[in-house]
């Protein structure tokens, strides 16, 4: 299957990222996930970063949070809410807000 | 003259949010989906219970003694009631040192044919494939 | 174009989940599909009608009776509200309640759910 | 014999925390302490009035009626209300709404203060 | 000071605790914290335990997950909601809810 | 004539639940705390920001723009205009590779003559002790 996961916390406390194997896994950080896609704990990025999958992060979610869009890890795709609705409709066939 | 199939996947422990709770209640309303929808058409609503959501599994809580809350446990047993497939992650109620006997399995008291199946993960992970759409708790 | 339904489950106003299914409602219908949302547990707050507009508080009665406007349908878990005292005489107009099943017929004929549980 | 302000801010329905700010309170005053309860953001969830008792939901409007009986006092955030709707209409009777400065006043007079913050 | 740590989560997204020293400290466990008191991972007993404390656990959320008070850890103490009260008053100075 | 401390520590990232907004406007709020005491008696609230706490500080959040909310960031300024005490856990912004230029640090616009402290935490862990009552955010 081709699955688009929502992830929306910095901090999980759950592991299904970890376990989730679909054919194609986009990974769109969304609220304190774009945390992911710029910080870098004493100099190491997200593991989150080594899964196999399309990154993307919500720019206004970047941006709301003083992050700056051009600086997110160079894995990472910024994207518009309009990029969100094309990603859900045409790239992939299910969601999971993890 | 179709089927919508929805997958649940709990993955939190109770009584932190409602959301594992609501999740067997919105499982259970796939009883009366019907009168929304074609004569023939239906929606089907399976439960996985993996990683700390296997928690909510366990017997003998006691949460209408202490809160008057119905507790996730009667939950499980009433979707038992009207025939909702629930299955529980293996590997994680062994990581947590739990075997079959500590967790809600059956509603016999109730009459219920179905029963909970402790499955391995790949099992879940086949069922997540064959679903229309998932909804993670 | 397709039919997108959402649930929102989380709900806290600070967790800004509310306004990130609002406006990913707007998007979606910005392109021309179907949005049916759903609200339920902490999220039926939503469905309150004459929520003060403060700067320091999300306030999404505004953008929602706009989205009502141009189709979006939005409904409440009846019992979810009523659970929390939200009646109907404080319902924002053009907001619906049913029991969980609407929900779930929602999806039937839906493209993609987009379900945002969580905590 | 002491006073304990207890301060709810994280509100779940489903988290408890809302049930063990109650809870804690009853015991208190069954000890013959003094409670004050102070409610702010999602916690002012507490203080509408008619909440219909589900077996499924929290349902913590009879307890707290009692416990106000009992000299405790509760006091919801104004804004933190008015924000999401809850007006002074559908304001639980004998339930105070202040700004925020009486959590503060509050912890004045305090031997101990139980901030119930989390997420 | 003697401060009372009120823990309500399992998995926790916060490192407070780790750096809390007080002169003396009690750990109560309540709603979600009290699978601390029971739950062993891969038969390994919460990390949290190894902290210098005196535990405490509230046998009425215990109860309520359906885990039995006779056997918690042996380092905790299965107290009831009028025992919080006595802690809180009588054995220490301030509380955190962390 | 006496004052209570009262010490709030912010340990949660911001836009995730309210608290973190609360706890400044919570502490805001102790300008108007006289009117409920007696002449002479006060309380005051100083806020520690540790852990991920500390990415509340961060400077250029668009929370008005994208969301119509007043941001964090502003909320830090308001408490620095009415003269909070506010400290950051160094370790803590070092950690996440920040700097003092990513952080807000004063309120100069407003006229406000207080500033952000970015000290060790060993200091704030000193403040506590001073505190009469600690709130955790």
């Amino acid at each position: 299957m081709k699955l688009a996961v929502f992830v929306s916390d910095y901090r999980m406390t759950v592991d299904t990222l970890d376990r989730l194997s679909p054919e194609k896994m986009g990974i769109i950080l969304v609220q304190n996930g774009v945390y992911h896609a710029t910080l870098k704990e004493n100099g190491t990025p997200s593991s989150l970063l080594n899964k196999s999958a399309e990154f993307y992060a919500l720019k206004e979610d970047l941006e709301t949070r003083g992050l700056d869009a051009s600086k997110v890890d160079s894995k990472v795709k910024v994207i518009a809410m309009g990029d969100v609705v094309d990603l859900i409709f045409n790239d992939y066939e299910k969601t999971a807000w993890i | 003259m179709a089927t919508t199939k929805l997958g649940f996947i709990v993955q939190r422990p109770p009584y932190k949010s409602e959301n594992p709770k609501l999740a067997l209640t919105h499982a259970i309303a796939t009883q009366s989906v019907e009168v929304y929808l074609n004569e023939g058409d239906t929606v089907t609503a399976d439960i996985a219970f993996i990683g700390d959501g296997v928690l909510n599994c366990k017997k003998d809580q006691k949460a209408m003694d202490y809160y008057g809350l119905t507790s996730t446990e009667q939950h499980i047993k009433m979707a038992l009631l009207v025939d909702i497939n629930i299955w529980v992650c293996k590997e994680d109620v062994e990581k947590f040192g739990l075997s079959e006997d500590d967790l809600v399995l059956d509603a016999e008291e109730f009459g219920a044919d179905m029963t909970v199946n402790v499955v391995p993960y790949g099992e879940i992970s086949k069922k997540m494939e064959e679903m229309n759409h998932l909804l993670f708790f | 174009m397709g039919k997108l339904t959402i649930g929102c489950f989380a709900s806290l106003v600070g967790s800004l989940n509310l306004d990130f299914a609002v406006k990913l409602s707007a998007a979606a219908i910005e392109k021309g599909h179907t949005v049916d949302l759903w609200l339920s547990g902490n999220g039926t707050m939503l469905s309150i009608k004459d929520q003060r507009p403060f700067k320091d508080y999300s306030h999404l009665e505004k953008p929602l009776k706009e989205l009502m406007a141009k189709g979006l349908t939005v409904t409440a878990c009846e019992a979810c509200a009523e659970a929390r005292g939200y009646n109907k005489d404080v319902t924002m107009e053009g907001f619906k309640r049913h029991s969980m099943d609407w929900y779930l017929a929602s999806t039937f004929s839906a493209d993609r759910v987009l379900h945002i549980g969580g905590e």
